[in-house]
């Protein structure tokens, strides 16, 4: 069974860290993942940086560029995880922009991360309905889950559309923004997380973007499954270094 | 052979609406409606009319005798310098303006590469009385000064890009995040054919006043509405899409498409899309674009701001890919040299953009008899201190 | 009354052609020639078909929606701002740059103020292929640098006029020594509807056809040919007289001619000719004109460059003695304050010189229904360093 | 009789001096006159200096605008030549534009010139049928010669014209040219020359306009009845000064 799937059977509320791979540093990849299961991370997304991340705010959009300058690459990446899952049991999710993977082409891609053992992908610019039509078989094939996002400004409709197309969760936006771009929640996204989980979905859902603390985290995850923590991670990063890693999870799991 | 958009919003194998799950609702608005909206009796005369009273169409389609005579061949040239703001993209704009009325929208933002679009984009927000936010890169912002000027005193607000290049594809994003930002009220009136589906057929249906009037026009000027050449300049393709766009399906016209090679095609400091570019995902668009082998976008590099993005519109991807249209490359070089020339020949100072189609002439014979229509995609005004620099005058 | 020039070219007490005798032998021939040259078919032809396809005219008449709200009367705007070259300017030169050919002129001189009129010259001087040297005032140059950037991209000479205010009126002075010193081969298109007979008249002629423009285009508009008002700014004239033509002798439409205050008309820094001038003689002509008592040439002062001149042409001295045109100055303020309105509130950044007749709302109540056409005489773009100083945008 | 008609009847090649009033100094004047006659010159044109003097080149053009500076206007002008007749036999005209006089009013103008002292009057731009038409009777009342230009470009008929219509001389521009911009006078001038005094006039001819030494005026007037330096008088001026006058005039003497 998928690792995600296992992971979404387990009682707690999930704690979801996303970086972006090749930041700070090149080679940090692995050491930071080991670091996030050692600390009890549930689940980590993995940033495959591209050079126009449109869909984020400039923490992530900076890491990024930082890691492609650095040398990042999706060929690096694979062999950066070669043997991650001697030491890594928890799922790791690539999160990253379709460009990269078309052009590494997309079987080869999903090959790839079976073979090293990623459980699922992240594509934030592959629309459900052309993934639906062109790819699901491939992920199928490699046993990856492929994630989907919705926003307070998706229809009910299209909702139920992606938790039809969706096997492991679905990453609730928490509200109209790129990501990095919030101060706390308000009552606006505690009506809309309510109307989501009153919509009794199939899929659980895991809350991202504006995840920054134990209070927002515990505000995203009264209703939905998990939260990932994404622009405030690599904050810490930046200012912290790798080895703040304990501090920064710590708050979460208090 | 279709060379237009089909219902999935495909040309060919290009296009479609490769977009963040944020913008699928705004992105669905503009894909029930625009075909309907701009349909309306009430839309259509609007649009009309304010091409006529305002923007002051149609634009001539002026023979040039000098130009001509030097290269032995009949040239004319499509006007849209004389369109109110100085280029082509104020068809686009007010035609976005107007649906963004219908569908309720009390913001706008654009992203902006030349000004020209920006401009054109803080002209019909002002028109309308609607809040205006355009996105430019810092590298832009320097070089097109004039441009920000006219937005400021448009009333517009610039927001510098500071990321990657900071040219075009870079105001591209941030007036993307700004759209993810904004979902209900804003609307991104794109400058170009580029972008998900519907903006590159909606820009071109915008655009394609030009081959309308280019039509009747060469039919009184020539007896025939087909020219055997249309020429115009590329930078997303709005223009070019305009010129083309009735000219599609008539065998008998060539199109050609002239490019940005910034410093030389192979200097590693170029624009020049088709050639140099590999099918990819840019802005939502599946269509050519510069990028590593690893996908990420290259920095492209023009002297010319218009024409300084790594994409292409999907539709244009489609011509070249078809062999319908024939893609010529033009340096830095030979286009500053071209824009003097006609200033000097015809008395028209040409927006440095349109300076690339120019110089096609010289790398590129044509017979006495052939009728080549260039579409003059805009005045050289923000160009001024880029010419004179460059020619030390 | 006429309001038209007679045979001995006066109108009324005003005009004639006061020159030295060295440039008897070329207004002689302009006088024996013009009316006769620009009579003929082949002009006429010529004229008009560059009009159109260069030109771009007809130039929109728009009515200004939300303009007109705020002063609660219809306006609109008579689009000379959309001229090849961004201004009425270009009317002229094309007729005057005809005429030359057909005197066998093989050089052009001009004066320019703004810098429009020396643009539109170098213009038709690069459409012609014929030698070009442009007198500009030391501190217009300063002010207007695109203009003077566009003149040499056409390839024109410009000439910094030292002398005086080092303004419009001296640079006047040097092209007519210029034409003194040329007096075979030269032909001096003369910017506006001043200087010796046959110049105001001829000016006059070839600005004419934005009033013929005017009557159908509002005809198609409002059911009428004849506004109730028409309304332009004054510098030298020839924008006014061309929005006045048609309408000198309809005695229900009423004509205001609006001059620069500048710093207030009783601040000894002002350009308001009619209410500071007296009667006597500037560049060859009897007309209004600001001096001493002693008879020197007060230096004018004015924002704007193209209404810095201390005369005016003898068609206004004769409307402003007769009582036929209202006149109204108006200061540096508050012309500025109405350009920025005019281009936040309908899209349009006016010149500075066209936006001292926009300010005249703020002074004068016109009626719900009266229907006031103002004549756009230009585009902003050559004046956005000043815009974006004075208002710090 | 009129000075200037019984200087024009002495048998030698006359001397004219132009001199802007009010420059180099704003008092200037009679002392230049006097010095003028002292050294022998024949006729003297006395600038009324104008603002906008577009007949001008440069070096008569500057001297203008430093005598308006220091002051002169045409009440002083007459003011200062009040006496003139006291200490100067030679014919003196009043060379200035048709603004100031048209302020200080045609007739006034006239009728003070004749009560200083002033033999004639050169207006440039006071056409020709202008003068005709509208004021030869004033000129006239008073005892004022007007003196018209010609220059390479006039018509024979018009020379005829202004021939008829003059009665002192014909002030016979060397070229077509402002003051001050030739540089010697090359076969075209000569057979101008030539061609005007072929035409045998009535009234005799001055040329001026590029008279600037011995050489120069010695070609001027070998037809012509006499020659009128100005642009380079004014540069002696500037240059040396008010006391340089005698050994300025005395080359043309030698
Ligand atoms: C004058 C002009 N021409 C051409 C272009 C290129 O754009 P497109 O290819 O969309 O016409 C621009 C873009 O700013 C422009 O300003
Ligand atoms: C835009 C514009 N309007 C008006 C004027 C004033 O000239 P006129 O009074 O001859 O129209 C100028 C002169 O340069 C000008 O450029």
């Amino acid at each position: 069974m998928n690792r995600i799937i296992q992971k979404l059977q387990e009682p707690q509320k999930l704690l979801s860290i996303y970086f972006t791979a090749g930041y700070p540093e090149l080679n940090d990849t692995v050491t930071i993942i080991k670091s996030l299961e050692d600390n009890g991370v549930d689940m980590i997304e993995i940033g495959l940086p591209f050079s126009d991340p449109l869909a984020d705010g400039p923490t992530i959009q900076d890491s990024s560029t930082a890691a492609l300058k650095n040398g990042m690459s999706s060929n690096l990446l694979f062999d950066q995880l070669t043997n991650i899952r001697e030491i890594v049991k928890i799922p790791l999710i690539i999160m990253g922009y379709f460009n990269p993977i078309l052009q590494f082409g997309v079987e080869d891609f999903c090959k790839k991360c079976q073979e090293v053992g990623i459980d699922g992908l992240i594509i934030p610019d592959l629309p459900a309905d052309v993934y639906n039509e062109h790819y699901r078989h491939i992920f199928e094939k490699y046993g990856l889950i492929n994630i989907f996002l919705i926003t307070p400004q998706t229809s009910e409709e299209r909702v139920k559309f992606i938790d039809g197309i969706s096997n492991g969760f679905i990453y609730m936006v928490s509200s109209a923004s790129v990501t990095g771009s919030q101060s706390g929640f308000g009552n606006e996204q505690e009506a809309y997380f309510k109307r989501i989980h009153n919509m009794q979905l199939k899929n659980p859902q895991i809350v991202g973007f504006g995840i920054k603390d134990k209070e927002t985290f515990t505000q995203a995850t009264q209703y939905a499954k998990g939260a990932i923590i994404g622009s405030a991670f690599i904050k810490n990063l930046t200012f912290n270094g790798v080895n703040s890693i304990e501090l920064f999870t710590k708050q979460f799991k208090a | 052979m279709s060379y237009n958009v089909n219902e999935k919003g495909y040309y060919g194998e290009f296009g479609g609406a490769y977009i963040p799950e944020m913008l699928y609702p705004n992105i669905e608005e503009l894909r029930q409606n625009y075909l309907k909206i701009t349909a309306e009796p009430s839309f259509q005369e609007e649009f009309h009319a304010l091409l006529k009273d305002y923007v002051g169409r149609p634009t001539p389609l002026y023979y040039a005798k000098r130009l001509s005579e030097k290269f032995n061949t009949k040239i004319y040239l499509k006007r849209e310098d004389l369109n109110h703001t100085g280029a082509h993209k104020v068809n686009n704009t007010i035609g976005q303006i107007l649906l963004a009325q219908r569908l309720g929208k009390t913001r706008i933002i654009a992203e902006t590469g030349a000004g020209q679009h920006g401009v054109a984009t803080a002209t019909v927000c002002a028109l309308m009385g609607i809040e205006c936010v355009v996105y430019m890169g810092e590298v832009d912002i320097a070089r097109q000064a004039p441009n920000v000027a006219r937005m400021k005193m448009l009333g517009a607000k610039v927001v510098p890009a500071t990321s990657g290049s900071k040219t075009l594809k870079d105001a591209t994003n941030e007036a993307m995040r700004d759209w993810i930002n904004n979902p209900v009220d804003t609307h991104y009136i794109v400058g170009s054919v580029v972008g998900p589906h519907p903006y590159p057929d909606m820009v071109a249906r915008f655009q394609a006043v030009v081959s309308e009037e280019i039509k009747w026009q060469l039919r009184e000027k020539e007896g025939r509405s087909n020219p055997d050449y249309v020429m115009a300049c590329v930078g997303g393709g709005s223009n070019a899409a305009g010129a083309f766009y009735h000219y599609l399906d008539e065998k008998d016209v060539k199109l050609i498409a002239v490019e940005a090679a910034g410093k030389g095609v192979d200097t590693g400091e170029s624009a020049a899309t088709s050639i140099l570019g590999k099918e990819g995902i840019i802005h939502g668009s599946k269509t050519l674009l510069m990028q590593t082998h690893d996908g990420q976008i290259t920095e492209p590099y023009s002297i010319s701001a218009g024409l300084d993005y790594p994409g292409v519109g999907p539709m244009h991807a489609h011509l070249f890919k078809t062999g319908r249209a024939e893609f010529i490359a033009i340096t830095d070089d030979d286009a500053m040299t071209s824009g003097l020339e006609l200033s000097q020949l015809e008395g028209i100072i040409p927006a440095i953009e349109t300076s690339h189609a120019l110089a096609v002439f010289n790398y590129k014979k044509f017979k006495p008899n052939d009728v080549i229509v260039i579409n003059l995609s805009g005045r050289g005004d923000k160009d001024l201190d880029t010419y004179i620099k460059y020619f030390k005058l």
